[in-house]
């Protein structure tokens, strides 16, 4: 059974398309997350199965009953469904207490009092139930608002950005418990988060959205290893696209050396037909290239970024081609210096190039989009 | 679950409907617009009268417009983002020239200052001066006018933007301060732009009621387009002519409204932080302190004071000889006639207003426009334009009930209190409904969303979140309507039943037979009346600021 | 069954409370009153149609009875004791006067000659250019005043009159009646025009500002020599669809009865219209007998938007 | 010179004391990050340097002039101080390019024009300038707020979380770009943000907040690398505390194994007399354990954790003591399974134990802050 279903959703403010066929299916008790650049229309799409768009295509569907269609839908209040908004959205004239309480069934008050003290401890605000929410921090104010989604156990709920204000520790915490609470109470979720960490960790499915379409659909390894497009291959982590031509069966040739996978090169779909001498790009990930000094390709250290326990090195080629390493952040060179890298990858991700774009990489991403929306439903 | 189509909504159906009846009667005048008139009524008027009428009406509208802007939109700004001596005081009192009838004003200012009063008889003892010797301003003229409409109805621009600023978000301010403006400039750049829509309704019901007005300035003999109005339909008997007059006026407030709207265009007016704190009021010393107390004192006086002290000393040396149980009766009649249109007028902006607020679409909030028209007609008018659709309801029900029970019953409604309250309404629903959907509109709409997310439904929603968040502007909402109905006239004169006086007709009674000293205990109970729900609500309205 | 009399009046005399008390006392019937102003009470009556409870409706100018008429408001009136009582012109077959009220020129003794204002026509001799006062032209008390002028001289003479008066102005109309009074007696008028119960209030006032007031000014019947003075009326008639005609009779007949029209002299300081009636008015009878003008007041209505419009053209505000 | 300088600043909400002697100093031209749990009075922190809260106690110095003291203060317009703020405060009546051109000089239109229109190209927003705030997604109103506070060319700008919205490319892009805005034009800035990452990448100096006070002001290195205490190491980067006994010298003997590092101990501020035989704590990053299959010390995969390139393991070892270890993401082991680490730990950092604690980290922590309560101004 499926507990959410979308089929070719649209919306639009006006003329301009913000969400441009979505469909999905979500089953009971899984939880998403909705990943997607800036103004790409996760805000949107969480409203529009909320219920407070009108959608002007397509079909929402909730445990298999229509919810929203072009020209009708359910009030948003029929759906179960709870949401954290963005901007919070909490009530000014009412407490912590009573904003978590506010969407309980008022006749159980011990009942009610008992489930809100103990959403407010789990969200770290045990104690200040009695405060006003302009008395709070930014990111008690957020945690008030999860309180608030969760206290009447919907069956499903929307979380536009739950933890953005919060510290990482916390964040850590919450999203650990939220997901805890929601197996527990059998809630389906969505949430959209910025932090693809989060998402890997917290998600059973992943979507990317981009331009109000959903890239891929997937599971968090697979939109990390297998990327459908350059698009998401270029959002999910960090990583460069890389010149190179397919071998024989199981290698490619790039500047860098030749890299050998264990199975054939996985020729990502836009580049299904790939054949030996076919040119591609090469997703190369920062722990795809190691640092060793022995290795005789040489770089040259263009930028340097502390992460911690590792440095993120952006490196040029002798071609002028770039590529990100991670290196253990004891190798503390200096900008310019030449350092050895050698390649170090367990699968090859390949794109089929255009010959239309030479090396412009955007282009690349623009013409596979141009493609996707000639075949609507096909990123499924 | 239920697939609803996306237009209808029970609330917005239950405003549409109320929206209808309150609409009628003003529909019923303004469809005079398309009936062919008397052509002899109109290029007479047009030829002699009207010209000057309408430069009258424009004149009257800029001053009274301007007058009541600044008045208003100063005394609300330093009650409400400053600290001074006597704010507190202030902050209530200000409202108070409310109570006072404009025509009362318009009487008792005259008798103080016109040539046998006494100002002038005192300065022509003192300096020996006879007719002719010196020169001395005359209340009866436009600026006259002008002045005593700008002392009473200030304070709708007073509420309604104090409303407006105490729910400013701070967070806002400061960004603009930020920004590099001080608090002079934050508050053009800011403050008042977003206090628009407050302004601009509390503009809107004084020029409103300006347009509307008869009596005071029948008394300053300042023909306006109202006195057209009167002139066609009393002394030219001619209805229909009267009718379509009043259409124009209709059409020409229309225009104004929905002209401001729509130079809204995209921009809104709500809340954008979550994070307001009340800011303490900045503290005024020395000269500036001096300066804001005078700028709320003069209005209060003159609007007030003087005008109260006056009706005080002519009831008390020449007042009404029937003063006594009757005036408990009068003030009982006025007051629950008040307080239930006040009542039941706040409950109706509210659904309009909230019903405008889900619907998002042009419809509702053109429906509401034309609702709230009521305000801009001539009292008489549309104490006609009531008469008609209350009557034939009348006899259709009169009908119905012969035919059920085989006897007349006479007039149900027509001459009963609810027929009054239905009139008053109709008039008076603009008032509501301007102060309700200017604040409506400073609330984020993600507040409606998180409501209805959490399972409740649009009619729970209002009551839960909405009429708290609305608190404030409710109350201020009542008491205008109140206010406005202790004060209100000709409707009341037509429509009462048998035997029913208020304090209005009774002052009414007495000023008509050029009794106006006599008139003064009634007037002066109007004030006392209204002065009681005014300065608690005023307390409960200050109180009502949201953090 | 309570025998009750349902009274739409245009009277705003507060006093005629007592009028009305004592007609109840001598009838039984109780009296259900509204008060409010004519044309509103038309409406009323006349939405109300054959469902209206109302049995008589009161006026205080002629041209509203006149509409109501023509509206067909009245259903006929035939009392032999209103026929009896009352003078033909000041009744017709629908309703019937019940006091007169005169309109008098009002002169400031020192600013004034008495003989410089006998007659209407006087008003707007270039002589008093700058001394004249009244009230809106649009009032019915000077409409009826100037509609008498067209029925007795024409439109020209009426229009004449009127441009005169305007030219004559001391300043724009305004106010009532009693302003204009005062404003005579202070000095800022010469002249002005009022309705003769103003200047019997004022002259029965026991403040000492009115007797004062009182002293400065002359009292003038126009009119003598030629048409008489103008008057307008008081009256009434029984509504068509009255569901008590017969105490609607009984009240008009009480209305014409001796202590009623005592009443309206006494309490009111109009005139009486039943002619045998003793007045015992100090003011009224100080203020003297006078010619009244004769015109049947019917004809008052007939021209009052002729008047409207030669005020309009004339500039009389 | 300095630009701003910070003595001993107290703030309260009634008696609830939020910023509690904080001191600082900032030189012309320097970019700090605030760092600190949710709710620690960071936010707080910037609206007294604002001008915008009464501070009760010590003072705030700009240029080396006084701008606030208790009782007294610069009305913040004065204070040519810019600010991003958390929750944006956008004005609702004003388009985008009115937002943002808000606080220039009104006589210059022109030039006004141009450097609206070259702010929002650098936010990624060019073509939005005739939107209005409410039709605008979170992340592009977070922009527009952004740079609505840079256009005025601050002398210093203080930013809460302005990327807290925005998508991973987007906000390093940003930063980047901010930082050489600021650079350029010499601003001085303070920023808070939770994503330590973008702290270390965008910060001169950090400052770590806690309950009010700073619990660090170093360069980011140094607050990873040299935890001033244990507040400070538990809350930057991911790591545990383990026992551990110093021996001689250069070594701390532990379950896991002896740690040798090539300097004597770094016993952290609070440890000073660290001795041999002395009972310490010390911090083992994630980095510090290294999965070997063929090490002798096995410990049990608790939880893991994917993120993309490497996986998080929770191990429990032996002793029930549990650490984390950042694996390479082709090492997928399953829960329970015990899998074989070392230590690789290249410098040591250790915190003298308090005896009364026994071996509860939470009550270290107390301690520690207590300690640090009654030297005010110790941690700086
Ligand atoms: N107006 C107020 N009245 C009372 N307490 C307040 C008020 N504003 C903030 N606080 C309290 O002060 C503390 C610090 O708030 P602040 O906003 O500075 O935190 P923050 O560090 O910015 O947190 P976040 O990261 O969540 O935004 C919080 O505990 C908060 O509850
Ligand atoms: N009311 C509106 N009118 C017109 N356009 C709008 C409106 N609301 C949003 N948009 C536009 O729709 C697009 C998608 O907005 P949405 O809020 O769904 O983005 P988002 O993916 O949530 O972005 P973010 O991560 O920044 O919150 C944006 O380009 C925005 O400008
Ligand atoms: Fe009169
Ligand atoms: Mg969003
Ligand atoms: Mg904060």
């Amino acid at each position: 059974m499926t507990q959410l279903e979308l089929n070719g959703v649209i919306q639009r403010y006006g003329s301009h398309t913000v969400v441009d066929g979505v469909d999905f299916r979500l089953a009971p008790g899984q939880i998403a997350c909705l990943l997607g650049p800036s103004g790409c229309g996760k805000t949107t799409l969480l409203r529009c199965i909320a219920g407070f768009e009108e959608i002007a295509g397509g079909e929402i569907r909730l445990h298999g009953e229509p919810v929203s269609r072009p020209g009708s839908r359910v009030a948003p209040e029929k759906r179960r469904i709870g949401m954290v908004f963005q901007d919070y959205a909490l009530f000014p004239h009412l407490t912590v207490e009573q904003n978590v309480g506010f969407g309980l069934d008022r006749r159980q008050a011990e009942h009610n009092h008992l489930r809100v003290r103990q959403l407010l401890a789990t969200v770290g605000l045990a104690g200040h139930g009695d405060k006003y929410p302009h008395e709070l921090s930014g990111g008690q104010q957020q945690r008030v608002a999860l309180a608030r989604a969760l206290a009447p156990r919907p069956a499903l709920i929307l979380l536009d950005e739950p933890f953005s204000n919060l510290d990482v520790g916390l964040r850590e915490r919450l999203s650990v418990e939220v997901r805890e609470i929601l197996k527990r109470e059998g809630s389906t979720a969505i949430m959209v988060t910025h932090d693809q960490n989060e998402a890997f960790a917290i998600a059973d499915e992943i979507g990317l959205m981009h331009h109000g379409r959903i890239q891929q659909w997937d599971t968090p390894y697979n939109l990390y290893h297998r990327p459908a497009n350059r698009f998401v291959a270029d959002f999910i982590g960090q990583g460069v696209l890389l010149a190179g031509t397919v071998g024989d069966d199981n290698s490619v040739h790039m500047e860098l050396g030749t890299l050998v996978s264990d199975t054939p090169v996985e020729c990502s779909e836009s580049c299904t037909g790939c054949d030996c001498g076919c040119a591609v790009d090469i997703l190369l990930r920062p722990d795809d290239i190691v640092h060793d000094d022995a290795s005789p390709v040489q770089a040259e250290v263009l930028h340097k970024a502390f992460r911690g326990a590792d440095i993120l090195y952006t490196l040029r080629l002798e071609s002028g081609s770039e590529v990100l390493s991670l290196v253990p952040s004891h190798h503390n060179h200096a900008l310019g210096e030449k350092i050895g890298i050698r390649l170090d990858a367990d699968h090859v991700i390949a794109f089929k190039k255009h010959a239309a774009c030479g090396n412009d990489p955007a282009c690349e991403i623009r013409l596979e989009q141009q493609a996707a929306q000639q075949q609507p439903g096909r990123h499924t | 679950m239920h697939l609803r189509a996306n237009t209808s909504s029970p609330l917005l159906v239950v405003g549409v409907v109320v929206a209808l009846l309150a609409g009628l009667p003003v529909a019923s005048v303004g469809l005079n617009l398309f009936v062919g008139g008397t052509s002899e009524t109109w290029s007479h008027l047009s030829q002699t009268v009207l010209p000057e009428y309408i430069a009258n009406s424009l004149k009257l509208c800029l001053g009274v417009g301007l007058g009541v802007a600044v008045v208003g939109v100063a005394t609300a700004w330093l009650t409400a983002m400053h600290d001074f001596p006597g704010r507190r005081f202030f902050e209530w009192a200000l409202v108070l020239p409310l109570a006072v009838p404009a025509y009362v004003m318009a009487y008792v200012y005259t008798d103080f200052l016109q040539f046998v009063g006494p100002v002038q008889s005192a300065l022509r003892a003192a300096f020996g001066w006879e007719f002719g010797d010196y020169w001395f301003p005359d209340i009866r003229t436009l600026p006259g006018a002008v002045l005593m409409f700008v002392c009473v109805l200030y304070p709708y621009v007073y509420l309604l933007a104090r409303t407006a600023f105490l729910e400013r978000a701070s967070g806002m301010l400061e960004a603009a301060r930020t920004l590099g403006m001080g608090p002079w400039r934050a508050f053009f750049a800011v403050s008042l732009p977003l206090a628009r829509p407050a302004i601009v309704a509390g503009v809107a019901l004084a020029l409103m009621e300006t347009l509307a007005d008869y009596g005071t300035v029948a008394y300053f003999a300042v023909n306006t387009f109202t006195t057209g109005i009167y002139r066609a339909w009393f002394s030219l008997g001619d209805r229909v002519a009267a009718a379509q007059l009043a259409a124009m006026l209709l059409a020409f407030v229309l225009f104004l409204l929905m002209a401001e709207r729509v130079s809204r265009g995209r921009a809104r007016y709500h809340n954008t932080t979550g994070r307001n704190r009340p800011l303490a009021g900045a503290r005024l010393r020395g000269a500036a302190a001096l300066a804001a107390v005078g700028a709320c004192a003069l209005p209060l006086l003159l609007g007030f004071v003087l005008p109260a002290l006056l009706l005080l000393k002519m009831a008390l040396t020449e007042g009404d000889a029937q003063f006594g149980e009757r005036f408990l009766v009068l003030s009982r009649n006025s007051f629950l006639l008040a307080g239930v249109t006040a009542a039941c007028g706040v409950l109706i902006a509210l659904l309009l207003a909230y019903g405008a607020r889900l619907s998002k679409g042009a419809f509702a909030a053109g429906l509401n426009r034309l609702v709230g028209l009521g305000y801009a007609v001539p009292g008489a008018v549309i104490a006609v334009g009531v008469l008609i659709p209350v009557t034939r309801l009348d006899h259709w029900l009169a009908g119905q009930w012969a035919a059920w029970f085989g006897h007349n019953p006479g007039l149900l409604l027509t001459g009963g209190v609810a027929a009054l309250i239905y009139a008053y309404l109709v008039r008076f629903l603009a008032v509501a409904l301007h102060t309700v959907e200017s604040s409506l509109a400073k609330i984020t709409p993600s507040m409606d969303d998180a409501a209805r997310s959490l399972g409740l439904g649009q009619g729970e929603t209002l009551r839960r979140v909405h009429a708290p968040l609305l608190r404030g502007s409710l109350l201020t909402a009542g008491l205008l309507v109140f206010v406005d109905v202790m004060k209100e006239l000709p409707a009341t004169l037509v429509m009462r039943p048998f035997n029913f006086d208020t304090l209005a007709t009774q002052a009414y009674t007495l000023a008509s037979d050029e009794r106006l000293a006599e008139a003064s205990t009634a007037a002066l109970a109007i004030v006392v009346v209204g002065l009681l729900p005014l300065i608690l609500l005023s307390r409960q309205i200050s109180a009502a600021r949201r953090g | 069954q309570e025998k009750v009399l349902n009274l739409y009046s245009a009277r705003h005399y507060q006093t005629d409370e007592a009028l009305y008390a004592d007609f109840t006392k001598q009838t039984g019937i109780k009296i259900n009153r509204i008060e409010g102003k004519e044309d509103e009470l038309l409406e009323r009556i006349r939405n109300e149609g054959a469902n209206s409870p109302a049995d008589v409706l009161l006026t205080v100018d002629a041209s509203r009875l006149a509409k109501a008429r023509e509206l067909g408001l009245f259903a006929p009136l035939s009392s032999p004791v209103l026929e009896k009582r009352i003078p033909a012109h000041l009744r017709t077959a629908e309703w019937a006067s019940f006091s007169t009220r005169a309109r008098v020129i009002v002169y400031n003794k020192a600013r004034v000659q008495a003989s410089d204002v006998q007659n209407y026509a006087d008003l707007a001799d270039p002589k008093l250019k700058g001394k004249f006062c009244s009230r809106s032209g649009s009032h019915p008390y000077n409409l009826s005043l100037l509609a008498s002028v067209i029925a007795h001289e024409g439109e020209a003479k009426a229009e004449a009159l009127a441009r005169g008066m305007v030219a004559n102005f001391a300043r724009a109309p305004k106010g009532g009646d009693t302003d204009q009074i005062k404003a005579v007696a202070a000095g800022e008028c010469g002249v002005a025009i009022s309705n003769s119960y103003y200047v019997a209030r004022l002259m029965r006032s026991t403040k000492p500002e009115d007797q004062k007031t009182m002293e400065q000014v002359g009292v003038v019947w126009p009119n003598q020599a030629t048409t008489g003075t103008h008057i307008n009326v008081s009256g009434g008639g029984v509504l068509k669809h009255a569901p008590n005609k017969e105490a609607a009779i009984k009240f008009l007949e009480y209305l014409a009865s001796d202590s009623a029209q005592r009443y309206f002299a006494d309490g009111n300081n109009e005139w009486p219209v039943v002619a045998s009636v003793k007045v015992d008015n100090p003011a009224l009878s100080k203020l003297g007998k006078f010619k009244a003008d004769q015109l049947p007041v019917n004809s008052l209505a007939m021209y009052q938007v002729k008047a409207q419009m030669i005020f309009d053209r004339a500039g009389f505000k």
